[in-house]
């Protein structure tokens, strides 16, 4: 069957809008979310993930639901790109009981199994071996699945990042490990964090294939993630990916951490520069895929689902203060 | 029925488990190795092969990170820990996540994982390789702590951990390894939570753990001898607790003696204790609750060290005559 | 004297530290951050530069160990945790080599380490940013614990774990960041062990430890308008416990509630109980012991769950009542 | 100062010999250890050292006494050539009050600040971080000593092996890691351990100055060691060697582990051919700085030193029962 490519790229048209429009979902949700913080409605620590659509947008794109993604206390983007329902991404950041992690997990916390998030953690780097387990678990059933981590930067400190990159390259597993880079750990610059700031390179001591992009550009992401997938899904065994990138506002919330010091208003113009929505839109603006119209339409439809999502909100109630203990055992 | 030896009881239920349900492989260090687990894992590795099998680097907790992560898809790992000491690497797997991911994401999805920490002690080893960890893991919220003392126990229980739907923390004790007992040939499972009676009587209940189950028992026939008839428990889950057990057994003798062998602050002798305490039981109680346990020290190397930090049966015997002497009707004149 | 707040009591008592000891240094996650570990390091990394105040990549497990290295080379590190959570990747160096150190070989060396680790909790953060470890740490041998309450406490026992030659958990509570209270301008420290009475009182013992010695304050007005006289005992160090400060309280009230804001099962709780129960004041009791500690489960985020989920004065109000109404003469009606 | 060399190498003919005898110091003192297993006298379980003798020599020549080194299960050869006292070793692996460590450690758990050796763990990798902190601790003081992190292959497995490289790169420490490669952690071959066999480029990673050497020559190990030990000590930073061996007995105790599959009489042949210490005496004799008369006293002294040890350790006492509590804490 014959498929419409871009013009530049060998990426199909439908796949382009299908992420063009992932970006722009994360974008404007997110943009609500920090306005809810600002009104203090939200309450919830969110980190916010404007800056760095491209990564889980690139990567997502290319999974299928029944494979699973981890994500970290930076789970908005990840969980929209997988699929998930803004419906209950929403209500979980109000702590109702309709959230998609029943108001337990707040926003750092964020599952939904069937559509392939099995969880988000707080802690960092410890969903990592979670996706090493779940590999082995797609590779003992001889499944053609992947699983993938997404992790910072800082996440590199973390003893068991090595562990569990080792542990996928001895037994070969179909993980596909995500380093979104954004040059920063909290309050703390990545070279006052590593010894070696190229982590590509660290990666490429475990013995598995290893790729540097620029985060910021969905279509590469896209490229390099979908051939690693492809291959970790022909039991080529498990690949890294380091993509660079920046994260438009402070490490929580929505303040910008310059007033702090932590960082310049030059870094964060250069980087809001190279947003990677814009990017992607000028370049099918100008090859007529994407029409200032068509913008149109798809931003009113985003605008009508986080709409939705927050009436949705509205008619769910709190968890009941009786079930403190619920859910502690899953009992038969 | 046939009798065999505790380890043979934990090999034969491995057996059985990673014959009889696919979704369950076996993980950790020296699953494949001649003594590293007693001879548990005997036979396994060349019968189901080194993936359902898996002996791994020196990686605790990404191996148990591993576990955990295929135990969300369905899978039921079974984590080996040779030692509980190595699991203080462990702790973020089994305590941040392991332990949270049921509650956290309000009952979505839980993590049918077995995480098999062994007691090995004594034999000149030191503080490092002789650690018994049960009132840490206790003390965690969504762990279940079983700590099984017979062969019988030890397979059924097993078996049991295997089959919950939620993290267990299986621990059993290399000094358990040559026990013998009745074990039935086929797979069956004993229920996680419930304790067992191992010896009726009025006078005193004893309530052990593991091992010192064992040491309550010689106990038990010194003091019948001396005319005193003690109530055996042995616990067998630490966590969930079976408190009707207990009730039932302390409304009846009034005095209560606790045999655990792990460190004694904050460990499972002082939450049987204040189970009792917070009871109403409390006020019937003729004489204070005695726990036998570790000292708060590190274990020692040399072994007369050894015999003073490890609790014996005449501890036991020496507690439950305390016991039964004590009268304090004048409680100003007391010490404490 | 001056009224300072609690946090500005630590930021002083590590100016202090610093400036009077060489040895000392401050590492760990956010020491040089605007938020991280409240406003409590403000200052250090401009006076003592970035070697004596070391702002570290996420390792918990190398830079508590890093400590611990030091600290046997006779430095008087203190490393934070600026959540208690985080701890559980550090558990080895913590556990298996600082404290066992000293006793491992045989006294030669000791690790005077103070490992700072903050409980930061509420604020629908859930169960991964919310525990209170101090019972774990109680349980291992070797590790001292402190939990100080009020801002003269806070900045006497942080000197004072600094000084101490071992290892000593310092545990603190951003809930108590805005208390106020005296605190003398001069380094000066309290002694690790003791317990204090913040109110006399002849009824029933209340034991609290951290943010709840506030509740069992709040409590205790309150049940003063209804004519009830509670003794409180701020506990101040939880290893090693002040028992003689407990048992002349109890003997003296016969009635107990103890309230720490951590998990119940083998918690800080149980070891009171158990201390208490052990003793021959047991059975001068007139009522059972109440633990008032959070419920076995981990922390929600939601926050209609926090406040069913982290226990309250009113909840030490209805222990007491309950006390106090207490009879249970004829035992065989009594349910438990 | 004239210094004499020897033929082939600058190394000063007095070290030579002073390594020399340390290698066989070792040697002896562990072939009567074995011995000693063997006949159940000495209980704590010991991990030999034998075959491995050039490495902790070579290291710790290099060294002073106000260096620190901290060690792992397979302690007595760092014990030894760090300056230990047999006698004290001996008592301590018969648990006497005697003993280096007041018979509390035993075997994995040898110690004496006083040579410098401030202790050895039995948990693996875990004194890896110590000699980074012992380290940080020389470097705030502005001293001009290093400490030397000892360890296994296996090592290399744990997580916290990188994050104390890491802290050490990133602060520029002077610490040494040495990696005794002897091929085997436990029952396992070190390719069934690390996806990457390569450890040095492992921990080239970092951006440290790294080496292999061959681990069985006691020069090699030197001459590496003592460069990377200067300049440390010239705050230029940490270093890494990884030094190729292998243990002669098995993982624990005086076996071979041959009977049990682990490994293969070929393979200890080979490396039983390379042994480290007539490989030095076969150089030393040719060079005439030793001669088969001279290698006799040195026998003889040494045999003396470890009947002198075993005479120490019989009229040594066993700790007291009533001192089990003793020392948990030091109090003032
Ligand atoms: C074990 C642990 N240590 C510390 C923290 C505090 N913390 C939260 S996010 C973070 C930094 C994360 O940086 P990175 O991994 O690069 O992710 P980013 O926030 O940049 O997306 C830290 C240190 C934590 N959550 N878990
Ligand atoms: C944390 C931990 N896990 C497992 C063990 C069991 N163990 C003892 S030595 C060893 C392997 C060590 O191999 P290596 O580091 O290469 O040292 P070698 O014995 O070869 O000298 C293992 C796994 C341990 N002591 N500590
Ligand atoms: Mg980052
Ligand atoms: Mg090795």
């Amino acid at each position: 069957m014959y498929k419409k490519k871009s013009v530049n790229t060998d990426i199909p048209l439908k796949t382009l809008r299908e992420m063009y429009l992932t970006m722009l979902r994360i974008r404007k949700f997110e943009e609500t979310v920090a306005s809810l913080i600002l009104k203090k409605e939200i309450q919830t620590p969110c980190h916010l993930y404007i800056g760095q659509e491209a990564i889980a947008t690139g990567v997502c794109t290319s999974l299928r639901k029944s494979d699973y993604v981890f994500s970290t206390h930076r789970s908005h983007g990840h969980y929209i790109a997988k699929g998930g329902d803004l419906k209950k991404l929403m209500a979980e950041l109000y702590c109702r009981e309709t959230g998609c992690s029943y108001g337990r997990g707040g926003s750092m916390h964020i599952a939904d199994p069937d559509i392939g998030l099995p969880g988000s953690s707080a802690i960092v780097a410890g969903t990592i071996p979670l996706a090493v387990g779940v590999a082995y678990s797609f590779f003992l059933q001889k499944k053609d699945n992947v699983s993938v981590a997404f992790f910072g930067d800082g996440a590199v400190g973390e003893g068991v990042f090595y562990e569990s990159l080792n542990l996928a390259a001895l037994k070969k597993l179909p993980v596909l490990f995500v380093c979104e880079n954004n040059l920063f750990s909290t309050h703390m610059p990545i070279s006052a964090c590593l010894a070696n700031i190229d982590i590509k390179k660290t990666a490429e001591t475990f013995c598995i294939p290893t790729a540097r992009v620029d985060g910021n550009d969905v279509q590469s992401v896209y490229k390099t993630a979908k051939k690693m997938i492809e291959n970790a899904r022909k039991n080529k065994g498990p690949a890294f990916i380091e993509c660079m990138t920046y994260r438009w506002y402070g490490h929580v919330g929505p303040n910008l951490d310059i007033d702090k010091g932590l960082r310049s208003k030059e870094e964060l113009d250069y980087w809001m520069k190279r947003d990677p929505i814009k990017k992607l839109e000028r370049q099918m603006i100008q090859q007529k895929i994407l029409t200032i119209a068509k913008k149109k339409v798809i931003e009113e439809m985003i605008k009508k689902e986080i709409d939705e999502a927050i009436a949705f909100k509205n008619k769910s109630h709190s968890p009941e203060k009786i079930d403190i203990a619920r859910s502690v055992f899953k009992e038969e | 029925m046939r009798i065999i030896r505790y380890s043979e009881a934990i090999n034969e239920a491995l057996h059985q488990l990673l014959a009889s349900n696919k979704k369950v492989f076996l993980i950790g260090q020296g699953v494949t190795s001649p003594w590293y687990v007693g001879t548990t894992t005997v036979g396994l590795i060349d019968r189901f092969g080194p993936h359902r099998v898996f002996d791994t680097p020196v990686s605790e907790n990404a191996v148990t990170g591993l576990g955990v992560g295929a135990a969300l898809t369905g899978m039921r790992p079974i984590v080996v820990h040779p030692r509980m000491d190595f699991m203080y690497y462990a702790m973020d797997q089994i305590a941040n996540q392991a332990a949270n991911w049921h509650y956290m994401f309000g009952g979505q999805m839980s993590v049918p994982i077995t995480i098999w920490g062994i007691i090995n002690r004594g034999g000149e080893q030191g503080a490092q390789h002789s650690q018994a960890l049960q009132a840490i893991f206790a003390h965690i919220p969504g762990l279940k702590v079983v700590m099984p003392s017979t062969p019988y126990d030890v397979k059924g229980l097993l078996v049991a951990s295997v089959e919950d739907d939620n993290p267990v923390i299986f621990i059993d004790d290399r000094w358990l390894y040559n026990y013998e007992g009745d074990v039935p040939e086929e797979l069956y499972s004993i229920k996680i939570g419930k304790g067992i009676v191992r010896r009726k009587g009025k006078d005193v209940t004893i309530v052990a753990t593991s091992y010192m189950v064992y040491k309550a028992i010689e106990a038990g026939k010194d003091l019948e001898k001396e005319g005193v008839d003690v109530e055996i428990i042995d616990l067998r889950t630490v966590k969930p607790m079976d408190k009707q057990l207990l009730y039932n057994s302390v409304k009846k003798t009034k005095r209560l003696v606790i045999a655990d062998a792990s460190w004694k602050t904050c460990g499972i002798g002082a939450e049987i204790s204040a189970t009792i305490a917070e009871s109403k039981l409390l006020t019937t109680l003729k004489a204070p609750i005695i726990r036998i346990t570790l000292p708060d020290a590190p274990a020692p190397a040399s072994s007369v060290l050894e015999q003073a930090y490890y609790p014996e049966s005449k501890d036991i015997v020496l507690a439950v005559e305390n016991l039964l002497k004590y009268s304090c009707d004048n409680n100003e004149k007391c010490d404490y």
